[in-house]
């Protein structure tokens, strides 16, 4: 595959030993900024992601919403949300984030993640799920706090946003970016994506009036490869449940990386613990029994 | 919009390692692209050499007549041996016979070949190996401003295009034409002949074939002329003067049908 | 000599009563009905198989090898689940098996008490009133059968996943999980070396079904008395008492003085 | 692959210099040439038919006319050299391509007769005359050539056109021409509401 | 569109009501976000909901649909009282100095002079100019003459509205009243008749509380909007420029044309029209829907927007004596009065559609055109029908029955129809009438409605022009040839055409000669090629035509380059004086592709054509101030240029080249004035010289401004049994808008998969509070029930739309989108409940544009 040969990969999950060729070559970090403030959540993104990524059509039911579906899907990568929020000073704001994998910087499903190879990062920042090596235990579902990955249940694979791989790996934006006719998305180095979303931010603050507007790029996990543009950063899980602090649960980083190994090492004393036991104690052996002891033989009877 | 130069910067080293990347892809090109990329470590030098000299252009001046200068002609005598050296047999035996000749013999033949419709095949290799950077340079540092343009000529030097170029805009692809001196890269539109400027959508058809997903020729059935095109909309790491030369079986395959193309590239292709 | 298998302590369905017979040879004792074997080796091949799936899926960056004898990664994570409720499930009908002679008694928490001499092996018999199971082997038990709930429970919060029990859930069911498979490893070491190395004999009871009585009034003497009626244990005294006194009996003849206990005896 | 010398010299000759005068070795290029599986797209601009913003679209076809093969749309691109949209396209725009190619299109002139049930199939022929035929016995029962008051009126009230949103201005103007020239005053177009 | 897309990146200021861009205009919608990122303009969005619009709008304000006349009066009259007008653009540009005739009463009772009941027209002849010149300085004479007449006893609109009674004798038609040609000006604007006082007097009643009333705005957030629009004329500032955005939300109404005029009055007051970013832009709905209107798709105009002859024209001249303005101006100034060149056009139009058949001696054979003196609106095709009067219709792409309004007069219209031909690309609602749900097996066979349903081509298989909201023309060109047999909409339309004319040729009938004479020399007739139709409409010369003044000369046979050409002799033919100049000799322009934008105002000069004449910013002289300098010297469009005598600049200026400043000649040369139109003179509009707030038919108050008139006193209604109308007495008393969405496209995606997952299934959007109420939660299937019909869809429940406190009273509104029918993927799938939006919406039309009231209707709401 292409993007395996033009991508650096930086982090493999569940792999042996080191990642292969890591550090040979710094590729740009990439990152895709997404203007909350000026998305009209038409769409057209939605539409580019399952015409470029061949995804099937999936019968969709209505939800009291104008969104598509109440979630991202295994088929349907790349969904606007829709969230009606009231301001204190009564005005409404119809809040609207184009919602799909964050590819975090530290990413949660890559931590989760036990099969070998099925998630990978690169070193642009791209957090890849190759679907061959998917086992389907779906922990990487549990350790994404964006709830991004989506299960197939045909397939038993899990699915999600790839930022087009492919796209950049051969050089391309992101099928999604292409697409946007307001120009609310952008592509490029992570650096740039930064400079040009604070840029923007402080314009909403100084024209705007949106005192707290802001970037969303939570240090939490590292930062991601995907930026927003909020008007009101302090409240992030205003825009459908943005977290303002995303974090990777503990069972997949302190207790997976440090703990487990230990208690592997702990369980196996067990053996070491057995084979000792042979070596040095010895096995108990079964007692012959003796019969009923004899009535006592005369005294000063000589047996020898 | 066409607004900076930016996106033509001459970034030699890219060239270099796209030929080495390309004739490792294709390894019928790989004597062109090899070739190729001697060539263009040498252009390099000339390129770096007038930057470093601080050379301008006269913008009341041709640019075609201002591109024989010290920094190109002094190194006439490396690209003379070079091609001697790693050259094919055709242009090997012309550099041999080239080595004979004097300075100022070779001035005149860049001279000569300077301009469009020169003679000799081979010396206009010879010159156009020479002089590209230069021109590319002069071209670069000239800041002619040609946003908005959009004819079918180098808005820098009047050159002919020798290739195109699509580039990303919104969902599609911009087209962009590529000089064939100075590599200057200038918006032009789509479906439209660069040649005869045909724009009959019946008459402008567009080969390509699955061996090269991003070139395809862009050929007009009116003057029979062709340009093949680099389309940076399906891969964004092709160097366009790079990826037309590894294209080049689309080439033979357009000859082979009658087609012409407008201006030949470096390597005669 | 054949015991009374009416005298075993546990019930067997009559299908497998049919299905197969315990015979028992001369000095030795009915352990295991064949109901008991069948459900001990139905939950023990179970569990190492859902051990090795476990260990290629969970910690593939050790184990991944064991993989491929499943069909591939993904074949092996989605038998895994199956093996564990197969593990849980003749575990479970075991556990009402011998939920009667696996009740824990002062006995046994005397006996952990004295655990490090019995690993020691200072003695050569379980105390006098271990019965049909020790201390050592009703903990194993109970530890699985916690362990069995934690499994089960976490098992199908991570089974079902993160989309119906919520991704917090799932990683906490993911410890648990995890540390009850590797507490149930542990164990499991001791389990197989007693049964074999440890305790030579023991693995008949889990084969044939029984015992001999050497063993069986070695390692369970309460258990012996009651299904024998025996007690060797007083004439084993006075054995080891007469061989006492006999050994020094022969020292004492080896150095030339008349043999015998301090302060008295035969001389 | 077997090059044969005459396939040489034609492509040599023609691929310009650099094979035949440069001396770059031919060989590998044609073969791999000849192994090109060439296809034909025709791109068509075009403009985006629903909202009035005009996007510009190319759309790709394959397939060749001069060959008889009847042309498949490939991809619809937003016209880059548009102005307005500068190859964006919205969510309908981008599903164009499932406009164009829809199962759902009506490919066969059909009629329901009076008192029917059922669609049934008609000629183009036979359609075209029996509509001629409906508007001619219309027309010539209902024609007011002049009103209550004697004024001349030429008119036909009796008929109704309706236009739709994407019908061209030629079009449009064929209509004005001959339903006018009917006397239809009911001439009606989309564009009213 | 005055303006353009591109040119809203220009503006400062822009004002998005009764339109929703960012869903209906997506890709156009850039413009006003490159205004906003770059020009750090400010958007206001004032629509009955919170659209998607509305997310990017620097302020949002949610108003009761159809009272946007009574927002933009407040508006108006704000700009007026905090003087943020353009003063010299106001006396020179449009008619405020002008002063209006004696008689001429507001209506403070809703009632404009000369009203009749009986008819419910109005006779308009003191909705005139006052004759005479410079009245400057004389207002005190004005007004007492003004007090004299009010004081005289009678109400004075009765006196005027009863001579005029009188003097109409039966049978013979008053002559039309003509305005007057040196008109009586005060350019101190003083004069209590000025046009500019009686502006501000009408609209001094739109106070803050009274647009809070009626529109459910708070008076905080108007003012806040009033000054936030206003602001661009704040301290005399005249550089800076806003511009109005609008498209059916306005339309769709009974008083949808006074609407708009209330709108261009404003931009006109604020000096926004002309210049690069203001202007008022309607967003058309459709791909061609502007083009259709310029090609006279509709009953009451010949292309180009020639007037229809009416009975009373008993020959050409007389047809054309009446609908040939003569230019009516203060005598100092100069107006260009471009309509003086109708007799051109219409003599060319005729010589293109009859060719030699039309000659000067029958009158360009004037009478082979039909003559109209009623209303022919599509509302009144379904009415005529359903009475019985109208047999056969011909739908080529309109889908009447899903647009209805009121859908289930238009079924019941069809079952009485003798045959329908439908031409459409997809399984259609009005093809299948006669199958739509409610209809069974049994009913069917007694329907005897002959229906043809012919596969026709869509757009990528079809070349031709389309115009978009820009006026621009471009053609595009066939990709593919339609699938299976269908076939492109000219060939269809010819075969039927010829095959008619073959009958009449054979059999002889009513009337043949238009039929047999209509000119039709195409190559192919039977598949006329619309390269020569294009060619056709623009216009060629018959005979040498020379125009004197370049003394350029076109040969016979050649295109003509411009209308400037165009003959009342019959030396020329053209199909459409608007779009002459888009095909010249030299090839057609609208075929241009041409990307240069030499000024960077987004002008594209060479893309496409424009018209008329290519100008891409209509009434741009106006973007210069009175000496021919620009407003803006940023945002130049044309200017004088004194040495050349000429006006030039980066766009053709609309306007006569070489007329100086100091002649004083005005920007609007369509106008007989030459200037603006705050104030509409005689019949031009229907209900009023000025725009009044009128409440929607169906409403749920009476109008505040006058509860005895609450409506638009010139509208009727239909009357057949089944033209029902709700009252908030009924219970009736939610009201109910309508729309479409940004994933779909009218009753046409609906057969798209992609789209169709995007947004599967009809649904109603209702306020939390109304939801509350009705014990309805989102997704319930609610019932919504207007007078006529029905509707059954599922529940939105959203804070999007807010209870409104309409004149006191808490008011609901919901609305529908408009995408679902009963044919399409998910109906099919028998997913939805296969109604139509359009099953609701009233039969009661604008009086002057003839638009159904398709927002602002009202229903009852339950759950179903």
């Amino acid at each position: 595959m292409t993007e395996r040969r033009t991508l650096q990969t930086e982090q493999i999950s569940g792999h042996p030993g080191p990642v292969p060729g890591m550090g040979m070559q710094r590729n740009l970090e990439v990152c895709k900024l997404i203007d909350a403030t000026t998305c009209i959540g038409c769409k057209a993104c939605e539409v580019a992601c399952v015409e470029w990524n061949d995804l099937p059509f999936q019968p969709t039911t209505f939800d009291n919403t104008y969104q598509t579906m109440p979630e991202t899907n295994w088929n349907y990568w790349n969904l606007i949300k829709f969230r009606e929020h009231q301001r204190e000073d009564g005005t409404l704001m119809w809040l609207m984030r184009k919602d799909q994998c964050m590819h975090c910087a530290d990413p949660g499903c890559l931590a989760a993640c036990p099969a070998d190879g099925a998630i990978v990062k690169y070193a642009n920042g791209i957090v890849d799920f190759h679907q061959e090596n998917c086992i389907g235990c779906e922990f990487c579902v549990s350790g994404c706090p964006f709830n991004i990955p989506k299960f197939n249940p045909a397939t038993k694979k899990v699915y999600k946003c790839t930022l087009c791989s492919d796209r950049v790996g051969q050089g391309l934006e992101p099928a999604c970016i292409k697409a946007c006719p307001t120009g609310c998305l952008h592509f490029g180095t992570k650096e740039d994506m930064k400079m040009l979303a604070e840029t923007r931010a402080k314009q909403l603050r100084d024209v705007s009036g949106f005192k707290d507007a802001g970037v969303y790029d939570p240090e939490s996990i590292g930062g991601t490869h995907v930026i927003y543009v909020l008007h009101d950063a302090k409240n992030p899980e205003l825009y459908s449940g943005l977290p303002k602090d995303p974090s990777i649960p503990f069972a997949y980083k302190a207790w997976k990386s440090i703990f487990k190994p230990l208690g592997l090492i702990g369980a196996t004393l067990g053996f070491v613990g057995v084979v000792f036991h042979y070596v040095f104690e010895g096995p108990k052996r079964e007692q012959p029994e003796v019969p009923p002891p004899k009535p006592e033989p005369p005294a000063g009877r000589k047996e020898l | 919009m066409n607004n900076g130069r930016d996106m033509t910067r001459p970034d030699w080293e890219k060239r270099i390692r796209r030929a080495r990347e390309l004739a490792a892809q294709y390894p019928a090109a790989a004597e062109v692209l090899g070739f190729y990329g001697e060539i263009a470590a040498f252009q390099r030098e000339i390129f770096v050499a007038a930057a470093a000299e601080n050379l301008h252009a006269d913008p009341m001046r041709p640019l075609g007549e201002q591109l024989v200068r010290p920094a190109a002609l002094g190194r006439f005598p490396a690209l003379v041996e070079l091609v001697e050296k790693k050259g094919p047999a055709g242009l090997a035996q012309a550099a041999r016979e080239l080595r004979q000749e004097t300075p100022d013999e070779w001035r005149a033949l860049l001279i000569k070949n300077s301009q469009p419709n020169g003679s000799d095949l081979t010396h206009r290799f010879f010159a156009r190996a020479c002089l590209q950077p230069m021109a590319e340079y002069l071209a670069f540092d000239s800041k002619v401003q040609f946003s908005g343009y959009s004819g079918p000529l180098c808005p820098v030097c009047g050159d002919k295009p020798q290739l195109s170029v699509l580039r990303p805009e919104g969902d599609g692809g911009k087209r962009s034409l590529v000089c064939s001196c100075c590599a200057t890269e200038w918006d032009f539109r789509r479906i439209l002949c660069p040649n005869c400027a045909e724009e009959d959508h019946g008459k402008l058809p567009r080969f390509s074939a699955e061996d090269f997903p991003h070139v395809r020729v862009e050929a007009c059935e009116t003057c029979k002329r062709y340009l093949k095109s680099v389309d940076l909309t399906t891969n964004g790491l092709a160097v366009p003067v790079v990826d037309e030369i590894a294209a080049a079986p689309l080439d033979l395959w357009a000859a082979e049908h009658g087609y012409q193309k407008i201006e030949l590239n470096l390597m005669g292709l | 000599m054949a015991t009374s298998v009416g005298r075993m302590q546990e019930k067997e369905p009559q299908f497998f009563a049919k299905l197969g017979h315990t015979t028992v040879h001369e000095g030795e004792l009915a352990r295991h009905s064949v109901y008991t074997r069948f459900l001990h080796w139905a939950y023990g091949i179970f569990f190492f198989l859902a051990l090795f799936t476990g260990f290629a899926t969970y910690m593939p960056f050790l184990f991944r090898w064991f993989a491929p004898a499943f069909g591939g990664p993904a074949t092996t994570r989605m038998l895994h689940p199956w093996f564990g409720l197969g593990f849980v499930f003749f575990f479970g009908l075991q556990a009402i098996n011998w939920w009667g002679p696996m009740k824990w008694t002062d006995t046994d928490s005397r006996w952990i008490k004295h655990l490090p001499e019995f690993l020691r092996s200072t003695q050569a018999l379980e105390p006098e009133d271990v019965g049909m199971y020790n201390g050592g082997q009703k903990l194993q038990f109970w530890e699985i059968v916690v362990g069995s709930i934690v499994y089960l429970i976490t098992g199908i919060v991570m089974w079902a996943g993160a989309r119906t029990f919520g991704a917090t859930s799932v990683a906490i069911s993911y410890i648990l999980h995890d540390i009850s498979a590797l507490i149930m490893l542990f164990g499991i070491f001791f389990h197989l070396y007693q049964a074999t190395f440890g305790q030579p004999g023991t693995i008949q009871a889990m084969t044939r079904g029984t015992v001999s009585e050497a063993w069986a009034w070695t390692h369970a003497p309460a258990w012996f008395r009651q299904m024998t009626g025996r007690d060797p244990r007083q004439a084993l005294e006075q054995e080891r008492q007469r061989r006492i006194a006999r050994e020094r009996a022969i020292e004492q003849l080896a150095r030339g003085g008349p043999a015998g206990p301090p302060g008295g005896g035969r001389a | 692959m077997e090059v044969s010398r005459r396939t040489f010299f034609k492509a040599g000759l023609l691929g310009g210099v650099g094979l035949t005068v440069f001396g770059f070795d031919a060989a590998p290029l044609l073969a791999q040439t000849q192994g090109l599986k060439i296809s034909r797209t025709t791109e068509t601009r075009s403009t985006c038919p629903y909202c009035s913003v005009s996007c510009g679209v190319i759309i790709h076809t394959i397939g060749d006319k001069a060959k008889n093969v009847t042309p498949q749309v490939v991809h619809v691109e937003g016209d880059p050299d548009h102005p307005i949209n500068r190859g964006t396209l919205c969510p309908k725009g981008s599903s164009l391509q499932q406009d164009i190619m829809n199962e759902r299109r009506l490919t066969k002139p059909q009629v329901r007769r009076p008192g029917s049930t059922k669609w049934e199939d008609i000629s183009w022929d036979q359609a075209i005359s029996d509509i001629a035929r409906l508007v001619k016995k219309t027309r010539d029962d209902t024609f007011i050539a002049t009103d209550s008051e004697g004024r001349t009126v030429n008119r036909l009230e009796s008929i109704a056109f309706t236009g739709g949103c994407t019908d061209t201005n030629e079009f449009n103007f064929l209509v004005v021409k001959t339903m006018r020239s009917l006397g239809l005053t009911y001439i009606e177009n989309q564009a009213r509401v | 569109m005055t303006n353009g897309w591109i040119d809203m990146k220009n503006t400062d200021m822009m004002l998005i009501m009764g339109g929703n861009p960012a869903e209906n205009h997506p890709c156009g919608f850039k413009w006003p976000i490159e205004a906003k990122r770059a020009r750090n303009a400010k958007m206001i969005v004032v629509d009955p909901r919170f659209t998607r619009t509305a997310v990017v709008a620097d302020q949002f304000l949610q108003i009761r649909a159809g009272t946007d006349i009574a927002f933009l009066g407040g508006l108006i009259s704000y700009a007026l009282q905090n003087n943020r007008i353009n003063k010299e653009y106001v006396v020179n540009y449009t008619n405020a100095a002008f002063v209006v005739k004696e008689g001429f009463k507001l209506p403070e009772d809703g009632l404009y002079s000369g009203f009749d009941p009986a008819t419910q027209v109005y006779n308009k002849s003191t909705w005139n100019y006052e004759e005479g010149g410079n009245l400057t300085g004389k207002a005190a004479a004005g007004a007492t003459m003004m007090a004299a007449a009010m004081h005289a006893g009678a109400h004075p609109a009765m006196v005027v509205a009863a001579a005029a009674t009188a003097a109409a004798k039966p049978g013979a038609p008053p002559p039309p009243p003509m305005l007057p040609p040196n008109v009586a000006y005060d350019l101190s604007l003083e004069h209590p008749r000025s046009v500019y006082q009686l502006l501000k007097k009408h609209y001094s009643r739109y106070t803050p509380e009274m647009v809070e009333r009626i529109t459910g705005i708070p008076k905080e957030q108007f003012l806040k909007a009033a000054d936030l629009f206003t602001s661009i004329r704040k301290d005399g500032d005249t550089k800076k420029v806003g511009t109005i955005i609008y498209a059916v939300g306005w339309t769709q109404h009974t008083f949808g044309t006074q609407i708009i005029r209330t709108a261009a009055m404003l931009q006109l007051l604020l000096g926004n029209v002309g210049r690069a970013g203001g202007g008022v832009n309607a967003l058309r709905g459709h791909a061609n829907i502007q083009g259709a209107t310029d090609m006279a798709g509709v009953f009451d105009i010949l292309p180009g927007y020639l007037k229809v002859p009416v009975p009373n024209d008993k020959d050409f001249d007389t047809y054309i004596n009446r609908i040939t303005p003569k230019a009516a101006k203060p005598k100092e100034w100069d107006s260009f009065n471009y309509w003086s060149n109708t007799p051109r056009f219409a003599v060319s139009l005729l010589k293109a559609m009859y060719g030699d058949a039309a000659s000067k001696e029958n009158g360009w054979a004037f009478h082979y055109l039909p003559k109209v003196d009623r209303r022919y609106s599509v509302t009144d095709i379904w009415d005529d029908m359903y009475r019985g009067k109208v047999k056969g219709i011909f739908a080529f792409g309109m889908n009447g029955v899903a647009i209805g309004p009121n859908s289930k007069k238009n079924i019941e219209a069809l079952k009485k129809a003798d045959w329908l031909v439908v031409c459409e690309l997809f399984p259609d609602e009005t093809s299948s009438f006669w199958e739509s749900p409610g209809i069974t097996a049994e009913d069917q066979k007694k329907i005897n409605t002959t229906v043809y349903r012919l596969p026709g081509a869509g757009f990528a298989e079809k070349d031709g022009t389309f115009v978009n909201s820009a006026r621009w023309l471009q053609w595009k060109n066939a990709a593919l040839p339609p699938p299976g047999e269908a076939k492109l909409d000219q060939e269809i339309l010819a075969r039927i055409f010829l095959k008619i004319r073959e009958l009449y040729q054979k059999e002889g009938g009513k009337f043949p000669d238009a039929i047999l004479k209509a000119a039709w020399s195409y190559t192919n007739p039977n598949n006329p090629s619309l390269v020569e139709v294009a060619k056709e409409i623009n216009g060629k010369a018959l005979a040498d035509v020379t125009d004197e003044k370049t003394q350029t000369t076109i040969k016979a046979g050649q295109q003509l380059p411009g209308f400037g050409f165009l003959r009342d002799d019959g030396s020329t033919s053209g199909g459409n004086w608007l779009y002459c100049g888009s095909w010249p000799e030299a090839g057609p322009l609208m075929q241009r592709r041409g990307t240069e934008d030499p000024s960077g105002l987004g002008i594209y000069p060479n893309w496409g054509w424009s018209w008329p004449m290519n100008r891409r910013v209509m009434y741009n002289r106006a973007s210069c101030d009175v000496s021919g300098k620009p407003w803006d010297p940023s945002r130049k469009q044309v200017w004088w240029n004194e040495a050349a005598g000429k006006w030039v600049g980066n766009d053709v200026p609309d306007f006569k080249p070489d007329s100086k400043p100091q002649d004083h000649m005005g920007p609007f040369i369509m106008n007989p004035e030459g200037v603006g139109r705050l104030f509409v003179p005689l019949g031009f509009v229907a209900d009023g010289p000025f725009p009044e707030h009128y409440e929607p038919f169906e409403s749920p108050i009476a109008n505040p401004l006058h509860p005895y008139q609450s409506t638009n006193p010139v509208v009727k209604k239909f009357k057949t049994a089944m033209d029902k109308y709700g009252t908030p007495a009924e219970g009736y008393n939610v009201v109910c808008t309508t729309y479409r969405l940004t994933e779909h496209y009218h009753y046409w995606t609906k057969n798209n998969p992609m789209n169709v997952q995007l947004v599967p299934e009809p649904f109603v959007e209702i306020p939390e509070e109304l939801a509350r109420e009705k014990g309805i939660n989102g997704g319930d299937k609610v019932r919504v029930t207007s007078a006529r019909a029905e509707y059954i869809a599922k529940a939105m429940v959203t804070k999007r739309i807010r209870p409104m406190k309409i004149d006191g009273k808490t008011t609901y509104q919901i609305g529908i989108p408009i995408h679902w029918g009963y044919r399409g993927i998910v109906e099919e799938e028998g997913k939805t409940a296969k109604d139509l939006a359009n099953e609701l919406s009233p039969t009661v039309i604008d009086p002057n544009a003839h638009t159904p009231e398709f927002k602002g209707f009202l229903v009852k709401l339950e759950k179903a």
